[in-house]
Parts: C-alpha cells; sequence; structure tokens
C-alpha cells in the first residue's frame, strides 16, 4: 500500500478547516508552502480560511512539535503529527509543557518522508522504527501495517564495533566542524530551556567560540540533558548546516536509557522522564 | 599598544572609589591613564561614553561622569548590575581597590550637543542613576571659562530615597551658587530630608521651565521619560529642543558588531545622544 | 618518571567524604593522586563538571556517595545513579575508556573501602595511561 | 589579459599559487564544499556550485584573536596578538560571494572606525572569481539576478575565471591580477577564439536566469519602514522561524560579532566571535530589558537590516542573492519569498 501523500493533505485541510470554525482549536500547527514543492514550511493555520493553505507531502519531514512551547499555556492547538512527532508531544505532556487537554493531535500515519536538503528517505535513520503515531485523536489515513520495521538502534552498529580510539576520532572530527549557529537545539522539541545552559556566563560552562573544547561540551552536555527525552525525530541532524550526525549519539543516549531504565521516551503519557525518575530497584550495574 | 586598532584598551589606573549610595551598589571610579599619549589622545565632551574593560571578564559600556573641564582624570558612575542578568565586569569592578589596573577605550560616541546648547538656556532633568552623563555636561557648563557660553542653567535632579542621591557634595555646591538653579527631589524623604517630595514630572511641571530659547536634556529610567515628556510638551518644548540618551547592548563601541542597530542608527558611534525628533524617524525597536 | 595520574575526587559530604577522613585519621594509605571536591549530595553533580574535568586534564573521574537507601536527603544519590550512569555512556560513546570514570557508594564507617577503592582506581587509571582525548592542550 | 589552463592540471596552477602565499579555495567536505587553506595541491576542486558557508570567513573569521592575557597578571602585560598578514588568493569565487566584499569594506573600512583585522586580510588578498556554470540552471534558492548580479560579473575580482570546456580561461581585470597571471608561468596564452567567447560568457551571464523580482534599494527601503510596525506582516513570515542562527552564519553579508574572554588555566584570549540578531540573549542588556523578545522581532531586525537600515545607511543593499540563508534554513524560510510579499503588502 503506498501512501497518498495527497489524500492525506486533503484530510488535514478539512479536519483543521472543522476544528477552526467550530473554535474547537484556535490554531492547527501543520505544513505550508514554502518557496518549491521540496521546500514545504511548517505552518500555523489561525483561521478556518487558512486551512486552505495546508501542504503535505514526502517533504514535510519537521518536527511540528517544537512549535507548542512557543504559544501561551492554554491555547488550544491542533497538531500535525507523524510517529517520531506524536512521541516529541507525549514528551512534553510528561514533562508539562503541555496539557494533553489543549491538544488535539491531527496523527499522520506515513512512510517514504524525505530530507528536503539531501532527498534521502528518512524512515531508517530516524522515525525511530516506527510508521503510525503513537498517540492521536483522529487518524488521517490508515494505519501502515506490513511495512518492513527494523530496529531503530541498527544504524549503531557500526559505530559500536569501533574501538574507543576510532570512535574518538569519528565524533572529533564531527564536533570540530560546528560552526555553533546553535540549529539543532532550536529545531529540537524538547530544547526549551530560556537560557540555554551554554549561553550563561556565570557560571560559563563552555567556551562561546567555536573551538573543540566549547563545541565538546556544548553537545556532550546537550546529549546529556535529552537522554531519556530524546524522540529520535533526527531533526538537529537535518537542521545542522554542516551535516553533524547529532541523531547517532541521541540515538546511542536513548537506546541505553531504554536498556537500563526499560522505558523508551515519548510512549505514554503515564509515563515520567527517567532522569527525574528514579527505582529504589534501580541495579548498580548500570554504573559498572 | 596599538593606536590603530579600536578594540584593544588602553590601561589606566583606579585612583579613587567613592562609595555614592546608602545601598552601595553604585560606586565612582576615577581613573587615571598610565600612558601620557593615551591620556593626550582622550579628548571627551559630556555625554560620550567608553569601554571599562577587565580582561578575563569582559567590557562594559558606561558614560563618562567627569567633565573635560577636570584634569588629570576620567570618572566613571557604575551600578553593580546582576539583578536579573549577571554582571561580570560591574561585579568586578565593584570588588576592585583604588590602585587596580584596568583597561580603557575611548572616548565613544557623539555627545550633548555643545554648539547646539550655546547661547541657550538648559534646563536638566535627571533621574536616579542615569545622572552620570548629566552631571558630566554641568560641570562642564559651570567651568568658569564656559559658563558665559550658556544661557540661564535649571537642574531638576531626582532618587527614590535621599540615600540615592549621587554625588551629594556637588550638589550642595550648585545649591549654594547663584548662576544655576538646582531643584532636588526625592520620591520619599526620610526624617532627616528638608527638601522637596515628589515625582520628577510632577517636579517639572512646578517648576515650569519657559521653552523659550530653552533645551531640555532629559536622562533617566524609562518609566520617568515616558511622564516627563509630555510635562515638557504641554510646556511648549519642541522635539528638537528635547534631548536624551539612548541605551541598547554594546560590545564594539564603534560602530561594528551590529548589537546596538536600531533602524539606520548605531547607538554606539551614531548616539547614544538623540533629540526626540530624531528618535521619532528611528523605528520602536530599543 | 613513570605516570602519575590525576584523579578528579567528587564526594558527597554525608557519607564519602566522611569515609575518607575516617581513613585519614585511621592512617590508612592510599594514593595521592585523588583531589577531592566535596559536594553536599551526588545529585549535585552536574554531568558537566565530569566532562569539564576530563576537559580541564583530569585522567579519571570518581564519585562517592551514599549507598542507595541512606541518602541524607532521601533519594538524591537514586536520582544520581540514573543520571550519573547516563554520563558514564556518553563518555564511553564519544571515545573515552570507561576505566577513566567510576560510581562508588562509599558511607561514613567505610575507611578502608574508600582506600581500597581509591588505590584500585589510581592503579586502573595509571595502567590506561595520560587521558588525552578530551584533555585541552595549555 | 587571457590566460588558459586545462582543468586537469589545476594543481599546478594552485601549486604555484601556494608557493605566493596562502591559498583559499573550496575544499569538498562531508556536507558539502568550504573555503579553506588549501594544505595539498590537489584539494583544489571547481566542481562546485557554491560553498555551504560563505567566503567572508577568509577576511572575518569566525574567531579573531585580539589580545592574550594572563589572569591575576598587570594588564600592561597583556599583548596584542599581532596580525601576521601573508599574501593570499581566494581562488573560485563566485560573482554574488565578490559583490559581497564590497559591501563588507563599505561598513569594515568605508566608513567611522576601521576595522583593521578586515583591512589588512582584504589589502593581503587577491580575488579570483570564478563564473557560475551557465549550462547548468541556477539553484532554486539563488537569487542574485534580483541584486543585479550577473552569474559571469567579473567585477570585483583581480582575476576572474570562466570554463570553457576542459579549459579554464583567466582574464586579469586589475594591475594586482595582470602582474599575477604574468608571473604564473603554468599558464598559456588564450586565442581569439577563447577572448570571444570569455566576453560571450560574461554578456551571457548577466542574462541568466534565478529567481528574479524587481528590487531596488531606495523604494524597498522605504517599503520595510513602513512595514516595520506591521506585526501580523511579520508575525506570519516569521511563523516557522527557529530563531536560530544558521541563516547569519552563512550570510556573506552578516557581519555582527560578539566580543568574549575565554580563559583557561590563568591565561586567557580576547577574541571576537561571530553572533547572530537572531539568537536570545543578542540585545539583552544587563538592566534585564531586551528590546527584541519575539521571533518576530529578531527577525524583522535580520530583514530590515539589510533591506532598509543598511541602505540608509550605506547605499547598498546588504544582500547579494546567493542564496544560503535559504538553504541553510532548517524550516525553507525564504529572504527572497519575504521581500517579495512585502512589495506586494
Amino acid at each position: 500500500m503506498a501512501i497518498s501523500f495527497k489524500q492525506i493533505e486533503d484530510k488535514l485541510k478539512t479536519e483543521a478547516k472543522g476544528l477552526l470554525e467550530t473554535g474547537k482549536v484556535s490554531l492547527v500547527l501543520a505544513y505550508g508552502k514554502g518557496y518549491d514543492e521540496k521546500h514545504p514550511m511548517p505552518y500555523a493555520a489561525k483561521n478556518a480560511a487558512d486551512a486552505a493553505n495546508i501542504v503535505f507531502n514526502e517533504y514535510c519531514a519537521a518536527n511540528m512539535a517544537r512549535y507548542l512551547v512557543r504559544y501561551p499555556r492554554g491555547t488550544k492547538i491542533a497538531i500535525a503529527v507523524k510517529a517520531a512527532d506524536s512521541r516529541a508531544v507525549i514528551q512534553l505532556i510528561q514533562e508539562d509543557k503541555v496539557k494533553r487537554e489543549d491538544l488535539v493531535l491531527l496523527g499522520i500515519p506515513v512512510y517514504g518522508i524525505k530530507n528536503f536538503k539531501t532527498g534521502e528517505i528518512i524512515d531508517s535513520k530516524t522515525t525511530g522504527g516506527l510508521y503510525n503515531p503513537v498517540l492521536y485523536d483522529i487518524l488521517l489515513g490508515e494505519e501502515v501495517h506490513g511495512q518492513p520495521v527494523n530496529s531503530p538502534y541498527d544504524v549503531l552498529v557500526q559505530y559500536e564495533a569501533m574501538d574507543n580510539e576510532a570512535r574518538w576520532v569519528f565524533w572529533k572530527k564531527e564536533f570540530d566542524r560546528c560552526i555553533r549557529c546553535y540549529a539543532c537545539r532550536k529545531a529540537c522539541p524538547m530544547c526549551y530551556c530560556d537560557p540555554c545552559f551554554i549561553d550563561q556566563n556565570k557560571p560559563k560552562w563552555g567556551e562561546k567560540s567555536p573551538d573543540s573544547q566549547g563545541n565538546l561540551m556544548y553537545h556532550l552536555t546537550r546529549f546529556h540533558h535529552l537522554a531519556g527525552r530524546c524522540i529520535d525525530c533526527g531533526e538537529c541532524s537535518r537542521a545542522c548546516p554542516v551535516d553533524i550526525p547529532l541523531y547517532l549519539f541521541h540515538k546511542k543516549v536513548a537506546k541505553e536509557c531504554e536498556e537500563m531504565f526499560g522505558q523508551a521516551a515519548g510512549m505514554s503519557i503515564e509515563d515520567k522522564p527517567v532522569l527525574v525518575n528514579f527505582r529504589v530497584d534501580d541495579s548498580d550495574k548500570i554504573l559498572a | 599598544m596599538c593606536l590603530n586598532n579600536p578594540y584593544i584598551p588602553m590601561p589606566v589606573e583606579i585612583i579613587k572609589i567613592i562609595d555614592e549610595v546608602d545601598t552601595h551598589d553604585i560606586k565612582s571610579f576615577r581613573l587615571k591613564f598610565l600612558n601620557p599619549e593615551d591620556e593626550a589622545k582622550f579628548k571627551y565632551l559630556p555625554g560620550q561614553f567608553s569601554e571599562l574593560s577587565i580582561y578575563g571578564k569582559g567590557e562594559s559600556p558606561i558614560g563618562i561622569a567627569s567633565s573635560p573641564t577636570q584634569d588629570g582624570y576620567v570618572e566613571f558612575t557604575v551600578q553593580r548590575a546582576g539583578a536579573i542578568v549577571p554582571g561580570l565586569v560591574t561585579a568586578a569592578l565593584h570588588d576592585m581597590d583604588e590602585g587596580a589596573k584596568i583597561g580603557l577605550r575611548g572616548p565613544l560616541g557623539n555627545s550633548w550637543p555643545i554648539e547646539f546648547l550655546e547661547k541657550k538656556n538648559i534646563v536638566v532633568v535627571g533621574g536616579g542613576f542615569a545622572f552620570t552623563t548629566l552631571r558630566s555636561l554641568i560641570n562642564y557648563m559651570l567651568h568658569k571659562d564656559n559658563r558665559s557660553r550658556f544661557g540661564e542653567i535649571t537642574v531638576i535632579y531626582g532618587a527614590r530615597t535621599p540615600g540615592l542621591l549621587l554625588y551629594k557634595d556637588e550638589l550642595i555646591q550648585w545649591e549654594k551658587r547663584n548662576d544655576i538653579r538646582t531643584v532636588i527631589t526625592v520620591d520619599k524623604g526620610d526624617e532627616t530630608w528638608t527638601g522637596r517630595q515628589g515625582f520628577v514630572p510632577a517636579v517639572c511641571k512646578d517648576v515650569a521651565p519657559s521653552p523659550a530659547n530653552t533645551v531640555a536634556v532629559i536622562c533617566g529610567p524609562p518609566i520617568m521619560i515616558k511622564f516627563t515628556l509630555p510635562v515638557f510638551f504641554e510646556l511648549g518644548f519642541s522635539k528638537e529642543n528635547i534631548l536624551t540618551s539612548l541605551e541598547m547592548r554594546m560590545k564594539c563601541g564603534v560602530g561594528k558588531c551590529g548589537r546596538c542597530n536600531v533602524g539606520y542608527k548605531y547607538v554606539c558611534s551614531d548616539g547614544p545622544v538623540f533629540s526626540l525628533a530624531q528618535l521619532e524617524e528611528l523605528p520602536r525597536d530599543f | 618518571m613513570s605516570f602519575e595520574p590525576k584523579i578528579l575526587g567528587i564526594a558527597c559530604n554525608w557519607c564519602t567524604y566522611t569515609g575518607a577522613d575516617l581513613a585519614g585519621t585511621t592512617r590508612l594509605q592510599y594514593p595521592q593522586n585523588l583531589r577531592v571536591v566535596r559536594v553536599m549530595c551526588s545529585s549535585r553533580i552536574n554531568p558537566s563538571f565530569i566532562f569539564r574535568a576530563f576537559q580541564l586534564g583530569a585522567d579519571g573521574v570518581l564519585v562517592g556517595g551514599c549507598h542507595p537507601g541512606d541518602c541524607h536527603y532521601n533519594t538524591g544519590n537514586l536520582y544520581a545513579r540514573r543520571r550519573l550512569a547516563v554520563a558514564k555512556k556518553i563518555l564511553e560513546f564519544s571515545g573515552i575508556e570507561p576505566g577513566r570514570f567510576r560510581v562508588e557508594w562509599i558511607s561514613a564507617s567505610e575507611g578502608n573501602k574508600f582506600a581500597e577503592v581509591v588505590t584500585e582506581f589510581t592503579q586502573q587509571v595509571k595502567n590506561l595511561g595520560p587521558q588525552t582525548q578530551f584533555k585541552i592542550s595549555q | 589579459m587571457l590566460k588558459k589552463t586545462s582543468i586537469s592540471e589545476i594543481s599546478d596552477l594552485a601549486a604555484q599559487l601556494m608557493g605566493k602565499g596562502a591559498l583559499i579555495a573550496p575544499v569538498r567536505e562531508e556536507a558539502g564544499f568550504n573555503f579553506r587553506e588549501i594544505s595539498d595541491a590537489k584539494q583544489v576542486d571547481l566542481n562546485f556550485y557554491n560553498t555551504i558557508i560563505s567566503p567572508k570567513s577568509a577576511f572575518f573569521p569566525q574567531t579573531e584573536d585580539f589580545v592574550r592575557y594572563q589572569t591575576g597578571k598587570d594588564i600592561l602585560e597583556a599583548t596584542p596578538v599581532e596580525l601576521n598578514i601573508k599574501p593570499a588568493f581566494l581562488f573560485g569565487v563566485r560573482p554574488c560571494d565578490v559583490k559581497s566584499f564590497e559591501i563588507m569594506d563599505i561598513h569594515f573600512t568605508g566608513t567611522g572606525a576601521v576595522d583593521p583585522y578586515w583591512q589588512k586580510r582584504r589589502e593581503a588578498a587577491a580575488i579570483f572569481g570564478y563564473a557560475f556554470d551557465l549550462n547548468t540552471p541556477a539553484d532554486g534558492a539563488d537569487f542574485y539576478s534580483t541584486l543585479g548580479i550577473g552569474a559571469a560579473d567579473p567585477e570585483g575580482s583581480d582575476v576572474f575565471m570562466i570554463k570553457k570546456g576542459d579549459d579554464l580561461l583567466l582574464k586579469a581585470i586589475t594591475p594586482k591580477g595582470e602582474k599575477l597571471l604574468a608571473e604564473m608561468s603554468v599558464l598559456s596564452d588564450a586565442t581569439p577564439d577563447d577572448l570571444n567567447y570569455f566576453d560571450d560568457t560574461v554578456a551571457a551571464g548577466r542574462a541568466f536566469k534565478t529567481r528574479f523580482t524587481c528590487v531596488e534599494a531606495k523604494p524597498i527601503a522605504k517599503k520595510f519602514e513602513d512595514l516595520f510596525g506591521n506585526t501580523e506582516f511579520w508575525e506570519k513570515v516569521s511563523n516557522a522561524c527557529l530563531s536560530c542562527g544558521a541563516c547569519t552564519f552563512v550570510c556573506p553579508t552578516c557581519y555582527c560579532f560578539d566580543i568574549c574572554d575565554e580563559t583557561l588555566f590563568g591565561k586567557g584570549t580576547r577574541r571576537r566571535v561571530w553572533d547572530a540578531c537572531m539568537f536570545t540573549d543578542f540585545t539583552l542588556e544587563a538592566s534585564g530589558h531586551n528590546p527584541r523578545t519575539k521571533v518576530y522581532q529578531r527577525l524583522r531586525q535580520k530583514v530590515c537590516h539589510k533591506y532598509s537600515y543598511h541602505i540608509r545607511k550605506y547605499g547598498p543593499i546588504s544582500c547579494v542573492g546567493c542564496g544560503r540563508c535559504t538553504r541553510a534554513c532548517p524550516v525553507n524560510i525564504d529572504i527572497f519569498s519575504i521581500v517579495d510579499e512585502a512589495m506586494k503588502a
């Protein structure tokens, strides 16, 4: 069964229009026209007429969940969510940044989404191995079944197989390239701190200039801050103008968290984020 | 040091520290140049500012509080910042003793337009901590060589409490002089306060300077400016004759780093002094 | 000259730090390579401390806290356990040898254990040699 | 003077230039091409469309050290970092980027205080411009023709290069370029046919199509001044903006910087690093006041700075239509569309 992007687009428009018309929501976060077909833009429809501007195609990779925290608490928002995006919403609900009752989730079961910069299909790398949204109120289309599902952690194998030295060489090369534009943290739905630790000057956690030492401090600490919260949407890597594969590191941390604490990020609104939680019977083995 | 590099500070020594207010968070620092050639080069006018520079902490743009007529030193009055944003430079400065050496870049920015002010009556309105460059202007105008160049001078200065008034000794001196009218007010007096009480805008209304051939020079917290401006409009002052000094975050101070950009002006090099007429031309982005 | 590692110890005030005191007062011998920073609880340790320590030239980092269940603040070390475990995984995946970072639960009465852990950890780091990956050259 | 060389022998030319100074040319990297100082003549690769980060970094590097100091030591012991400028050759710069240097010159050296770092680096460099390939269509993000820049405009370069089949034609545009080309023994003389090809290409470059809308400096500046208060417009165009610095860091005409002190082990450096008006703390004052707390205000500052403030202050539009910001934007915000929309608004 192939995905009909057109059909999803039509349904998105209809649902958005309905929700805005009835006043159930004041805002629909979806996708709109960019400067060409291959470059759609995140879009916020604010009235029923806006709904006609909504588009959906295979380049709509953006995770709309990052815009949720921008609006005042209590704003009724409908949001288009793909698999990973729905996990981001769940995670934000867990962290009490948004309330479940303020949201209408328009679930999009989809595969074959492409990176608008490279045209590469991103399923195998970053959708957490999911095609159907984890949480939704309205499903736009039919659930995807029968697609091959790989473990989201498969891509890590070759990096885990490296020895320490080789891995260090790999990461050093990647981090050294960072120009500190902070697109990664701004594109991340879970990075909402203001100010970000790296912008603080007292205490000063790391150097502001883009060289190895500050870059390492920024990225490693960011990986830690997202431990057990990263929902594997891959926005950080797609946002990066110099293509640092940040998603690999996030994935590794997510994998370790899942193994150690038995819980993946953003799978249930009943969960608590793993690092603000503990179990008395956590094993000391995790420290070994 | 590098003569042609606007980013390298000149070394200066703190020769005197004056604790200005009873909350001890505003101090005046009197600085002396360590290189005579720097001192010769440092020619400034009231209203200009400098970057105080402490290696390891950073730089802070501070208005020059002394008048160029005061030879041998430059003085800066600095408030310890940190209520909201940790102010590294001002905190370090406040922890310093006399004899410490710091860096200084300047003079930067434009000044109060002295030529424009000449032969006019001047009303100086200041509020709280923003009185520093106004003090520079007043001392400049009061100097015996300069006094005759200006008409009547009226100073209206207010602070929240008597203890928060800056430059108390000078205020007393000015009150004794007969070539300057000094009106000091506090929002709320204490048991020893015998002077005026009331907010600056109300006092301005009371004093009611005549707008004829008069320029108002206003500097203070935004809320004071907001309520004082209508008073001067009512009195009949034109927008060209109301001057103020703008504040923006700055880094380089020489119009290169782009930070203090408001419309087509850089506050650091095209300002900080603007007339109200000029400000109205700029987008409300400050 | 043989390699003498620099090791940063971060010890909780109520257990490990007191344990270290006990090791001292009972005149137990342990290597001098450890420099201890006292924190009120192991959960006060920001993972950035550890990354930064390695950047500033630590060859190893040893964190000491109360035994799980004994925390002076009841649950501090239970949070710390998870947090530090993640920090360890991050260090490993970035390419630092796993043996350079260790967390140990040492109570106030375990002066012996403190001395043993420090001796063993110092030897382990010594065997790994100088930490060069994160270290910022002076 | 028109010279030529075979593209397959480009490394010989590179080697000869490297003998005279630093060669800065596009190098293929993981994410795409970027200007780097060449260490091996074989690295030079002219099969690029355009670099990810603009060549401004050759004159205005992301970090520039001003002073080295030691904590606890006297300020008199702090030493300014000497600029060891050697001759540099900026090789393979696209015409739109060449234009950006002129725009940056006005800011850094043309008005007010002179930035010694930009000035000295700029004086020591010779620019080898390189025409876009007119046989392949322009990238969808580019719009340099809107800014009046042709795909093969030689103005501003010292030497201008055009690809002709397997050959590379090099024409000296300035006396500096004349002298340089005369010294390059690896180059051979061009034929009259080559000369015609060169001139034809320059002319064809003017007609080369990128996205186009009619923009004139003065009217667009006025337009944005009028639009400043139109919050609805700015909120609409900045709806998707993440307020990251990707667009400004890759931009050839963005010059905002921060000056920061970085101290380690008692030794420190005062340096400037690129900063972006898109960051939340860009205008945060010590008092806690921040005039631009909202995303739309920051995007407005960026767009208005380029298409309004800069015009009023210095004359030209501070944009060359290279399309880098659009390509780098994680959410496909396109400054061309914003300008286009502004003109209709």
